[in-house]
């Protein structure tokens, strides 16, 4: 069975053109996924996990409001059930260009498992994602 | 449908602007009278610059900038103007304002202040107000153009032109289908009327002031004549309103010969659909460095950046916008705004008085023109002469299409891909009713490429075309 | 006089290399037999290189560097290597060794060392020698090329091709006019013949080596039909003592017509002349990015370089030298050399597969081949036919004559100015033998300036035109 | 009477444009210049100082290796009785880019009463010269 995930972008943010892409990777690396698409809120990614029980939620943003279109999300989730959901956030997380390591810990404090810098290819995030989930399982 | 291209009946116009103007606090400072007196220096005149410019041949630079506390973008906007030396200047419009969310602003301005940083991507101008936005203005000895993205920009049209910002960027397309998701073309069209409108009744009232849609769209490998017909459509509509200083515009492909062509297509046919109109307006161009993905790369990226400004200049634009070597990572410090000024006025300097006449370009303009045709044809078929209802039905229908757009309003069946010169053409139509000698020179040109890379045509091709500037290189081809 | 254009008797060049050899006591290690065995790998040979980019219509990339020190530099080149992502590697020689004073060579070296910084502006290779200039090949895994200006350059080509260095740029005229101040044409066209010659040697012996005449010159306002006139029976001159392999050079003059126009006339001319004297060359091309001054500004200069590499790639140039941020201050850090390379490596694949064709750069192409045509036409009958002797005689007589050259064997009578569009016209003609529809062609081009400038042609827009780009602009107009 | 410099280009150096505009520019401004142009040694510019009664001597350098070109001069001037001879030097003066007043530091330590940066324009130094001139007649 293939694993569920459900990818989208967070927020007032509009760019469309990266997650279209990695519907498509994911997709063809054997990954059933529900894209719910550019401009969603915490409560679009979290209602679309629980209906399709999704193994992972994908967060994508551009725009560099991350930081506060983010704020209390895992809490969300938890409130919602959504135990241990694997949480991947990517994209251009903050406004500017500010300090990796510094906005990778600001954003695994808030509860997310991985963090990806600008540019990272969906290749990776399918590797770590799949060892995850294997991890998870045993 | 309630819509038409007509201009609004001033009773329509002030029925409708109340309800605006009471949607933020802000709002009650708009004092239409008020705000026509204000006097506004020719230095600082969007309209005055873009006409002395056009009439010089010279193609002006004007970056994007815009922070959340107005002090800092007062500081920024100086820089710019003094450092970067820029010939216009912007203010860009965080996201929050852009979806009319004024609340969120609120909280983005309070942790900008206590974290001294800005928290949002750019100047909530709404939330601002009328004062604030002239004491920006006041600040700095250059026009102000309001820039961003939003479906629904009425409250911050009012607001930014009491202000005295003489211009203001968008459409009732470009800047839904490329900005949203699900607001209605019925609706942003509608909206942006009232923007132009707007712009209409200042003009009656003797205050000039530019408009100018949104060229580029999803800035991502969109066919010239997609960008074009948008463009044309939104001129009539702003026209029709009482618009009379329009600026259109168009984003770098990267094959400097279809470049040049799309903007000069775009400037002619602009102009005869005009004059069949009817329409009395003065037409500029902007020409927009490259709007898709930019490598990380700070060399890489001024090559693009340098690219793109010599490329308005040889296609005669009045004015370029600027990219940064910071694009690829997040919105640019101040000095690396100014760098990207720099390079663009220096590349811009070097080409001015330089002219290319070739058969290419113009074979190249006759298709762009051509395809766009096609494309308008079906806009005033399906709208029965009306190319606002028409847009909404050529959208409805996929006739009119944007690649990698997100509104659910857009079809999103067409897919492009560049030939083998790095040209942007047509790969899947979806609906775009291109007709079959265009479709034939489109599918010709991009056999080419499929021959000298030994693949067939796919979409895996767009993919790689998509990440191909940033990964160094025009085409994504197969190494 | 002496000189002829006549491949050199054996005897003739082995009795000369005596005493060549025993300029510099690391001429004692040189031995042609052992160089001629000693294996080149493919991708370390220049020539191999150069082939494959011309068949594949590629512009290879290629930096300029060179340090006192031998670490230093192959740290530099594997830096320029591997972070850069150069094509082609250099070693830009210093300017004591280009004068043959090989003792303040060791001064230089020795401080270096001590100071832990280069004091030498480039790599003495004659006094490092034929093992250690090997052990800088061997280190990196591109072909490498000497460049440097020495009008007596015969121990250095006999040291770099006996390490395996399978490139040297130079001439006996471009390395002289522009480089020196009283060393005659007569020395320094028969020292390049022997450098030749040699290089004619190995080709005899199997083993291939490019020679790459200096095409800018002095860099400043050159008229292409000048360089161009230059770069031809400097090919000539190689051609005849039996070089297979030769890269003819333009530097970039700004206006993106007439420098597509100057490279393929200069392509096309040379091939005829070659033609003519029945010599079969390998013959590819060289375009300099910038020659001339320089704005301290990087982001400036970033938008010069790629000017340069656009410009390149739409003159089919087979490789670009490329200039860096650094060089209106001093010799580039290794980092700001690859940002160099970075920068202009995008913009070569940006605009690798473009093509521009028009009848203005056909008209230049004419007019250029035209110019060039007067000079040597003068140049064969000034020589009775030999172009070594004819270009004795028309420097002396100032037919050939180059602007703002420190030779005194040089005219110096001739002043270029920008025209409106600012290609480099013929302002002062001096004795060039410049017919008179060319002439008149040039003057209305030059005219058109006058009138937009509402200044008469005079001596100070000529140096307003040097400074021109380092300011900000391509021609010195008035503001 | 118009006052009478010595300008050259030191050592090995070959950049003869800078210095044909530096003898336009001086002569315009009302000097008597002689130019002993490029590859001057410290030799030709002492030697041309003597012959012609100059008052200072203006010494380029664009290639790098002024460092090792000019030692020694300032003393060379002395022995050959160019006791308060005026001496400039601008150009490119060190090999890549120093910290500026490093740089006018060191050359100043060697004897030039001013140094100019890259860039510098004609104007600036002219200026520069006649003040100095004056000081000196007072
Ligand atoms: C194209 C573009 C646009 C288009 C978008 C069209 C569309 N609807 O899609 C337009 C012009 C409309 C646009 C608008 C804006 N943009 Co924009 N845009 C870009 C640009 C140039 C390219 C984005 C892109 O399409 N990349 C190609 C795709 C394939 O890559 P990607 O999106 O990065 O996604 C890949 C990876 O990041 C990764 N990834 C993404 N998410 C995730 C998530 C996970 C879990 C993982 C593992 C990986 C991953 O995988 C994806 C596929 O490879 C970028 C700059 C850049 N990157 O060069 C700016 C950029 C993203 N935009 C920016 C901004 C600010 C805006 C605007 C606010 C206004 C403005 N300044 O112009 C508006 C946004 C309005 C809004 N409400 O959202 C900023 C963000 C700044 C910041 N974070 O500091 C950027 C970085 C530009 C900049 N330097 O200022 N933009
Ligand atoms: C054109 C040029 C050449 C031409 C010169 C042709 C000729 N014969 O004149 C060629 C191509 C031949 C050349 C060769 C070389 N060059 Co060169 N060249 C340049 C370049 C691009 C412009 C120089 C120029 O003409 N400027 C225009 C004139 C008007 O300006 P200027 O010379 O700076 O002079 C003005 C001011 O500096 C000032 N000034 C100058 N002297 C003085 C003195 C006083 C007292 C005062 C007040 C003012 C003053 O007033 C002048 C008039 O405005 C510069 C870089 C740049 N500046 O952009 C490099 C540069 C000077 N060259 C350089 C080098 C290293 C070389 C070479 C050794 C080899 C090489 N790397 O290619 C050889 C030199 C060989 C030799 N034996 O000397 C380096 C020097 C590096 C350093 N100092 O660290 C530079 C800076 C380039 C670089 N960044 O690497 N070069």
């Amino acid at each position: 069975m293939r694993d569920k995930i459900v990818l989208g972008v967070i927020g007032a943010d509009c760019h469309a053109v990266g997650n279209k892409i990695l519907e498509h990777a994911f997709s063809n690396a054997g990954f059933d996924v529900v894209n719910i698409g550019v401009m969603s809120s915490q409560e679009d990614f979290i209602n679309a996990a629980i209906e399709t029980d999704a193994r992972a939620i994908l967060v994508s943003s551009l725009y560099g409001h991350a930081e506060i279109d983010c704020r209390g999300f895992r809490e969300k989730c938890h409130e919602a059930g959504l135990r241990d959901i694997i949480m991947y956030i990517g994209g251009n997380l903050v406004v500017g260009r500010q300090n990796w390591t510094d906005v990778e810990k600001r954003f695994k404090r808030m509860g997310f498992d991985r963090v990806y810098p600008p540019g990272t290819s969906p290749e990776k995030a399918i590797k770590d994602l799949k060892r995850d989930l294997k991890k998870l399982k045993k | 449908m309630d819509l038409a291209n007509k201009k609004w009946s001033e009773e329509r116009f002030m029925k409708v602007r109340k309800e605006v103007l009471s949607q933020w606090p802000t709002g009650r400072d708009v004092d239409l009278g008020e705000a026509v007196k204000y006097r506004i220096p020719d230095r600082k005149n969007f309209c005055k610059k873009l006409r002395e410019a056009k009439r010089k041949g010279i193609t002006l630079v004007q970056p994007r900038a815009g922070v959340a506390v107005v002090e800092k973008h007062i500081e920024l906007l100086k820089y710019l103007q003094n450092v970067g030396e820029a010939d216009l200047l912007p203010t860009t419009i965080d996201s929050y304002t852009r979806q009319n969310r004024y609340k969120e602003c609120e909280i983005g301005i309070k942790e900008s202040k206590n974290r001294n940083r800005s928290m949002l991507n750019g100047f909530p101008a709404i939330n601002h107000g009328v004062r604030e936005c002239r004491r920006v203005l006041e600040a700095v000895d250059l026009p102000i153009q309001a820039r961003h993205g939003t479906p629904d920009a009425r409250l911050l049209a009012e607001i930014i032109h009491a202000a005295g910002w003489s211009s203001n960027e968008g459409g009732g397309i470009s800047y839904n289908i490329p900005y949203a998701k699900d607001v209605s073309l019925e609706k942003s069209i509608a909206d942006w009327q009232y923007c132009d409108r707007l712009v209409g009744l200042y003009e009656e009232m003797g205050r000039e002031i530019n408009r100018e849609p949104f060229g580029p769209l999803t800035g991502t490998l969109v066919p010239p004549s997609i960008s074009n017909a948008v463009a044309i459509l939104e001129g009539l509509f702003a026209a029709e309103q009482g618009v009379k200083n329009i600026t259109l515009g168009y984003g770098q492909g990267g094959n400097i010969v279809q470049d040049i062509a799309a903007l000069r297509a775009l400037e002619e046919q602009a102009q005869e659909y005009f004059c069949a109109f009817d329409y009395r307006v003065e037409l500029t161009t902007v020409f927009h460095q490259w709007m898709g993905e930019f490598p990380e790369d700070e060399s890489r990226a001024y090559a693009i950046i340098t690219l793109g400004a010599i490329t308005a200049v040889l296609a005669g634009a009045t004015k370029v916008i600027v990219k940064t070597p910071h694009e690829a990572l997040g919105v640019p410090t101040k000095e690396a705004n100014a760098r990207g000024i720099k390079a663009t006025k220096q590349a811009v300097n070097l080409t001015y008085g330089q002219k290319l006449v070739s058969k290419e370009i113009d074979t190249e303009v006759e298709v762009i023109k051509a395809e766009t045709k096609c494309i308008l044809d079906m806009v005033f078929e399906l709208g029965k002469g009306d190319p606002a209802i028409g847009t909404v039905r050529t959208f409805e229908t996929g006739v009119l299409d944007i690649p990698f757009a997100p509104s659910k309003y857009n079809a999103g069946k067409i897919l492009p891909m560049r030939d083998n010169s790095g040209a942007v053409r047509y790969f899947e139509y979806g609906n775009v009713p291109i007709s079959r000698d265009l479709k034939d020179y489109n599918r010709g040109k991009l056999e080419l490429r499929s021959r000298a890379e030994k693949r067939s045509l796919c979409f895996q091709m767009v993919i790689d075309d998509i990440y191909a500037v940033s990964k160094g290189a025009l085409i994504g081809k197969l190494k």
